[in-house]
């Protein structure tokens, strides 16, 4: 692929036949993977002079599987996936082993593969955050809180969920009223069944912890139905611009926000080192207890927007790329802003 | 075909073959057949006739099983039977020329002939064989503008299309054949074929019903003469004993002479 | 002065037989399996009683305003739908017809700063030129619509995914158009509202009542005529008298009152398209071709322009739907219209009486069918339980809705009609 | 001598006559837009050109195998629909179905130990059991099966979500079963089937042939017969050729040769579907119900029971679909089948010229249709573009396919057959 | 109806209203109509009389413009017109009832026979003065069977479809009907009303095609013969020139003394 049109490109010969593909999940539970990581590490390639092609799978593992079997083919020498889960990334780490290509674990761990190297923040953590920040929100007095959680078949919402119930359950002065996954992270389900939720404790809701900003967005538009939107704090993750407006506008209580850029970045050091045939360096390891091994990793750690840190976190996700500050800042948001202290 | 030994034609009305008793049958609020009583004799040609909408193809579906009745009894060889759905009543021998022909348009002559009761070699189906009865069969009634007899159906005239609905039903060693309307759509030369065919089948000793408007043909071939009138039988009588104008008016006005329902006026669907 | 009474008498003796008479119709009629949208509403009924004895929030006049705020998009999407039903066609894009509409009227507003009814519009001539591109490849070039509406199911996810990048979302804020799904008609004007449409409903029916009598035509019964107005009345004017009270779950903290601004914005459809279907020329016709397109061609009706008529209305109402959707979430998001709403939606239509084989279908069906899937997951929702118990539930509650429907209508199949 | 050879001239002569016959008769039907599979082969092959002219690594041998093993479950997924498309029904949870075997396949091996064949049965038997379950409320209820097939669709979706657990996912490391897609037939053995397959077609149309003959019915000219005895084998034996060379991409590190075990198993099942529709009675039942249901009623066929044996085929198709796929990804997981899945096989079957109005379709126009289908995402993978415009070019590629097979018919349908 | 001045039922061959000239017409490989010519004279009845897969219903279908024709000259008051479907046709005043009558079986009688014509008051449907005129028009053919003109035409008798067909063309004040065996499914009285409406509306001056295999009907009714045989016209001439069995003769061997086609045997399909 070397005509340089397209969103793929090349550099000059310095790696000689080395060549790094990637394949990025979704396009649908995060805006990162399109806007802030393929950026990032399309700037970090290029500059190292290596040949490389970033894929999407658009969510489906089918696909992701037929887009390894083409990389694979078209002679890629290190391929870094981010699975749709364990069981198919794990079988593409194997036919690319027999292929003799070198693999990455890129956001999410393999349970069961042969990754050289994981990469990733970690989601427990991102779940930990959320509860953590619902708490701040809520403060010592009793209140009544609902879990909106990502979709049941994502293996990320199950991490988000636990990460949120290991903090929030050892809390006794919060009672759960409710608890529901949302499928495929439908923004328009959710809102029916926050909905439902809230009409079943009989309004009596004080907060809720929404797996990401989308289904906090959706759980707002409701409160917002009922009078209650401001008054009762909601969550969220991935930093988008309908979170972050959301927090300025105080309808919003947190967000998490984990850079891409880092992370893109650490994975083009990663799998540049690993295409030059060097060991690439790493922070630590992670068990896989499936696999039975410890894989070689770099853990990069998220973190938590709040309307108090907001003015200077905001300035990461802009650095991040997928958003500047007329994103944001634009209309109603524009006084908001300035009165968060955040400046062009 | 022809060289099983004749039935003697004109034995006064043997024991009915079929016999329908007191015969209800409604879709939703309209009545349509008012306790009808129907009887078809081995050897014999029974003409149905009725004005359009009297109940004569209501009554052919019953018999075939394609409708079910709301009341009455259904006779086969003098027992009662019961026939829950066309598969039943052709197990009995009965074959049905319908007045809708239903034929299956995606399917070609000889598929058409032979749906349901396909000729096989082990498992796999005798298609050389089929074609080649269907064939002699076409021919055997006066067809030759098929081109091809494996032409789909959904491109026959209409006179063709009815060819194959009666070829169809002829195909097979049956004891009672109900033709509903089977020339309505013939030509000369083909209605000729239909009416020998006809009286050829009842000289075999099979029981043959034949519905038709044209009451030439009826007086030529039938040896009975059932007339509907609003769903009621108006008259049942060997087809020497009346004649074209009688039946005319049996079928227009239900009542002729002393034959026909007494209570004409009362009569409604 | 007794001739007079006489008079009265027999005139009363005739009503009484005509509706006897009316009534074995009925009856008859019931019994031949021909039961209407009956059964749907069986079916809405059953869930009803189902659901209420599991949770007494369900019938609370709250969770029925949420309800009806739920079933908005999903009615009007099937509305739309019936029209290309109706001609044994299907849409498999509407549903993304629907977000990629939404997705240009936010830009409209936000970008450009339009006015909500400008926006809309531009939204509704967008869906009507995806209906007019679909439209004329099924039936210029005779692809199935199956495989065109699934190549723009696929083709539309582009248009938000190109407009608002991935992942992303435009907010959906204008006083308007986000006060569909969360504002409410003020008191009066509901009760306005009501009482005009059951005044104009009595008007319609007493005056076509009377012109079938002067004609000599056949007609129903004078009461039974009333006693429909008098059901139609006490049906509307209840429902407003119930949305008029203040709902709110803490009354004291807030105000929510009225009936909420979708249900007259279905109804308003809802009216509309059943006038367009039974009174119109173009009604007819669609009719005719669904029901047998060579007869209608034979006819002199020209059925290319009717596909592209019913394809075109398909869509536009769409993005009416996608419109509610992006109103009750606050937001378009890439996503938006791309799940299962259009399987719902056709199910909807289905449920409520409308043949995918074409010919028989009306816009009462879609708003039947709509209320009764909205209902499954407005009650499962109270109900809290596991994703894997709500799929289940949802596919169980959904077969049984169509099987009181389909065991009538076997009835009738069976009666030969 | 001068005798003998005057009568292999004599022979020459007609059969020249003959040949010339047959195609004017062949032209004629195209020139009557009677182009059985013509047009969606002619859209693979436009396909092909365009991206093997954009990339040159989409003609490889390695690419093409693996288009091989990625067409393998929509086609069977889509030649398991044809049955249902048939009789004019759908199956809208097919591909859920398939998951759900899939899940407990695997279920079956990992908890339970069992061993690969045995496993697969019970995978089987659970599709036999959804469509047994399916076709008799669609055929004895009469239950639309849009709507019936959408509440599996729904419910089906909880027993993987059950079984595995939400956000879980089984491994599919069985040997054989993973083998299927990663593993490749010995090259002797692939010679082996593939002359075995040219033999066998050799010996079925030759003796068909002088069987017509010798009944003296419409017969093809010898050499036609001989002529496509000729092309297949070409083919086969072409493609056996190609595909026994090492493929590898660094062909000194590791040796990929050998067709693809999903190639054969596909094959066979296109051999034996093709067989029961068109050579059984059974077959001609299907076609008959699907063409006229009232007209094979009344001939004896039970309509019931064809329509159960329709669903009890599609799902069971779907368990082997679900298998492939899980021996693709590797995997089970809880969304497996549930994506756009279902729509892409019902859209291989319609381009593959199956009509979905039911009475027009063919086993091997799932396997055309499916490799039309599965040729645009491995094509796309290889152009590297951003996701919204995969979505634009999935959908118009979808249309162009379907628009060379839609004008076809269409001039045959103004030919009025 | 009547009150519209007669035509001189008799005047010898006017300028005719209709004509065809050298028409052919293939479906795929099958030519089914060869250099076809005919014509339609006001104020005649022309019978159309041919075998079974003769071509008279492609014939009609292409006069209908239902069908394109493959070559040949379509005439209308002696210019050539275009016609690119029904519509076109119905424009110029020509009304047609189909052999395989497609009626849409959801709609109920009245509205299949204003199908395509609906009376309207503004934008809205006339329903109530649809429903009088299409009670009057069916009473006016003998229909006594029908209970409501409200009900589906699905669950009408064969009879009772094919009044409503019959109804439906004559219900317009055309300049041309084309009748393609419209009393094949008709009962003796409903025959005997089509017939004299046959008659009825040539002596009002339109110009009538009647197809039938009923010779007896077509020699009562007809001005011309006009004899189709394998899709190529072996004769067309004034009724009274030629006998029944001349006619039969032309429809089954082509030939008939020297009227008929000159080289029978090389005729194919
Ligand atoms: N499925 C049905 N639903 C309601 N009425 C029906 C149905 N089928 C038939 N009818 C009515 O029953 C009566 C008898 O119909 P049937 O078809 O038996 O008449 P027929 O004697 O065969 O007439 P024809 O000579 O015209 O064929 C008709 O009035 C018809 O309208
Ligand atoms: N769509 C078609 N495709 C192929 N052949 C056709 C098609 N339509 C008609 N034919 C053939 O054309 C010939 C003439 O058919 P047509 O229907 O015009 O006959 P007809 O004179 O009306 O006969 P009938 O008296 O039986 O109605 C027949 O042989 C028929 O098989
Ligand atoms: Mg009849
Ligand atoms: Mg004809």
């Amino acid at each position: 692929d070397d005509d340089g049109g397209g969103d793929g490109g090349s550099g000059g010969g310095g790696a000689g036949d080395a060549k790094i593909g990637v394949i990025l999940p979704d396009t649908e539970s995060s805006v990162r993977w399109e806007a802030a990581d393929r950026p990032a590490m399309e700037a970090a390639f290029e500059e190292a002079g290596i040949k490389y092609d970033i894929q999407n799978t658009e969510g489906d593992a089918e696909k992701m599987t037929a887009l390894a079997d083409s990389m694979i083919g078209d002679g890629a020498t290190v391929l870094a996936i981010v699975n749709l889960d364990s069981a198919s990334g794990a079988a593409i780490q194997e036919k690319a082993a027999e292929a003799g290509v070198l693999t990455i674990d890129y956001d999410r761990l393999t349970l069961g593969g042969s990754a050289e190297v994981y990469i990733s923040y970690d989601n427990v953590k991102v779940g930990e955050l959320q509860g953590q920040g619902l708490a701040d929100c809520l403060g010592d007095k009793e209140a009544n809180i609902v879990y909106l959680n990502g979709s049941p078949t994502d293996n990320n919402a199950t991490l988000f969920a636990e990460g949120a119930h290991n903090v929030l359950d050892g809390m006794s002065n919060y009672n759960v009223v409710g608890e529901q996954a949302v499928p495929e992270w439908d923004n328009e389900e959710a809102a029916t069944i926050f909905q439902q939720m809230y009409t079943d404790a009989g309004g009596d809701v004080d907060g809720v912890l929404a797996a990401n900003d989308g289904l906090g967005g959706a759980a707002i538009s409701i409160l917002e139905g009922n009078g209650q939107a401001g008054k009762v704090p909601v969550t969220g993750q991935d930093a988008t611009v309908e979170g972050l407006q959301n927090i300025l506008a105080g309808t919003q209580c947190m967000t998490v926000f984990k850079s891409s850029v880092g992370e893109a970045q650490a994975l083009a050091d990663a799998a540049i080192a690993l295409a030059n045939g060097e060991e690439p360096e790493t922070t630590g390891t992670v068990e896989d207890a499936e696999g039975g091994r410890d894989v070689p990793a770099v853990i990069l750690d998220p973190v938590a927007i709040t309307k108090d840190n907001i003015a200077e976190e905001i300035q990461n996700v802009f650095a991040d790329g997928s958003m500047t500050y007329d994103d944001v800042c634009t209309g109603e948001f524009e006084q908001l802003c300035a009165d968060a202290g955040i400046t062009p | 075909m022809s060289e099983i030994p004749a039935y003697p034609g004109s034995v006064p009305d043997p024991a009915p073959l079929l016999q329908l008793r007191g015969v209800n049958k409604s879709f939703g609020v309209v009545h349509v057949l008012h306790d009808v009583d129907f009887a078809v004799y081995p050897g014999q040609v029974t003409a149905l006739v009725g004005d359009n909408g009297a109940g004569k193809s209501t009554l052919v579906k019953v018999i075939a099983g394609i409708y079910g009745r709301d009341s009455g009894d259904y006779l086969f060889d003098g027992a009662p039977v019961n026939v829950h759905g066309p598969r039943d009543v052709s197990a009995l021998g009965i074959e049905v020329v319908y007045q809708d022909l239903a034929l299956c348009d995606n399917l070609d002559i000889v598929d058409n002939m032979f749906l349901g009761r396909e000729l096989r070699n082990g498992i796999t189906l005798d298609d050389l064989t089929m074609e080649e009865k269907a064939r002699e069969t076409l021919a055997s009634l006066s067809v030759r503008t098929v081109k091809s007899v494996r032409q789909s159906v959904a491109s026959l005239s209409g006179g063709q299309r009815q060819t194959v609905a009666i070829a169809k039903a002829v195909l097979w060693n049956s004891r009672i054949v109900l033709l509903d309307e089977p020339t309505a759509a013939l030509g000369v030369a083909q209605t000729r074929q239909v009416l020998d065919l006809v009286r050829r089948l009842a000289d075999r000793g099979l029981g043959v019903v034949l519905i038709s408007h044209n009451m030439n043909d009826v007086l030529e071939v039938a040896d009975r003469i059932t007339a509907l009138y609003l769903g009621r039988v108006a008259a049942d009588v060997p087809a020497e004993s009346v004649s074209h104008s009688q039946i005319v008016e049996l079928i227009t006005a239900g009542r002729s002479g002393d034959l026909g329902i007494r209570d004409v006026a009362s009569a409604t669907i | 002065m007794a001739r007079v009474k006489a008079a009265v008498r027999r005139g009363f003796v005739q009503e009484r037989r005509l509706l006897a008479e009316e009534g074995t119709a009925y009856l008859g009629r019931l019994k031949g399996g021909d039961m209407g949208s009956l059964p749907a509403i069986l079916g809405l009924v059953t869930l009803f009683i189902v659901f209420s004895s599991l949770h007494d929030g369900f019938l609370t006049t709250y969770n029925m305003a949420n309800l009806v705020v739920q079933a908005g998009s999903i009615c009007v999407l099937a509305m739309g739908l019936v029209f290309v039903l109706l001609l044994g066609e299907i849409d498999l894009s509407a549903g993304v017809a629907g977000g990629a509409s939404a997705t240009i009227i936010a830009l409209m507003m936000i970008d450009h700063g339009w006015v909500w009814w400008l926006a809309t519009l531009a939204g509704l001539a967008a869906g009507a030129v995806i209906g007019l591109a679909i439209g004329t490849l099924v039936a210029a070039l005779g692809i199935p619509s199956f495989v065109v509406t699934l190549a723009f199911f696929l083709a539309l996810q582009a248009v938000p995914l190109k407009l608002i990048g991935a992942g992303g979302s435009l907010r959906w804020n204008d006083e308007v158009l986000r006060g569909l799904s969360i504002k409410n008609v003020p008191v009066t004007a509901g009760w306005i509202a009501a009482i005009a449409i059951v005044v104009g409903y009595a008007g319609l029916s007493l005056w076509s009542h009377r012109s079938r009598i002067r004609k000599g035509l056949v007609h129903k019964p004078t009461s039974l005529v009333v006693l429909r107005i008098v059901l139609l009345a006490t049906i509307v004017l209840g429902l407003t008298a119930l949305l008029s009270e203040n709902r709110a779950v803490n009354p004291l903290a807030f105000n929510i009152s009225g009936i909420p601004w979708v249900a007259p914005v279905v109804i308003a459809l809802l009216l509309f398209w059943t006038f367009v279907l039974t009174r119109t020329r173009f009604g007819r016709h669609l009719y005719a071709v669904g029901g047998n397109a060579e007869a209608a061609r034979r006819a002199g009706i020209s059925v290319l322009r009717m596909k592209i008529a019913a394809f075109v209305i398909c869509s536009s109402m769409a993005a009416i739907s996608g419109l509610m959707a992006a109103s009750y979430t606050g937001k378009v998001s890439p996503g938006s219209g791309g799940g299962n709403e259009l399987l719902y939606a056709v199910g909807a239509a289905v449920i409520g009486g409308t043949s995918l084989f074409g010919g028989r279908g009306r816009a009462i069906d879609a708003v039947v069918g709509g209320l009764v899937i909205a209902t499954i997951p407005n009650g499962l929702g109270l109900l809290n339980q596991a994703s894997y118990i709500n799929f289940l539930v949802t596919g169980g509650v959904l077969l049984l809705a169509a099987s009181v429907d389909a065991i009538s209508r076997r009835r009738r199949s069976a009666a030969g009609v």
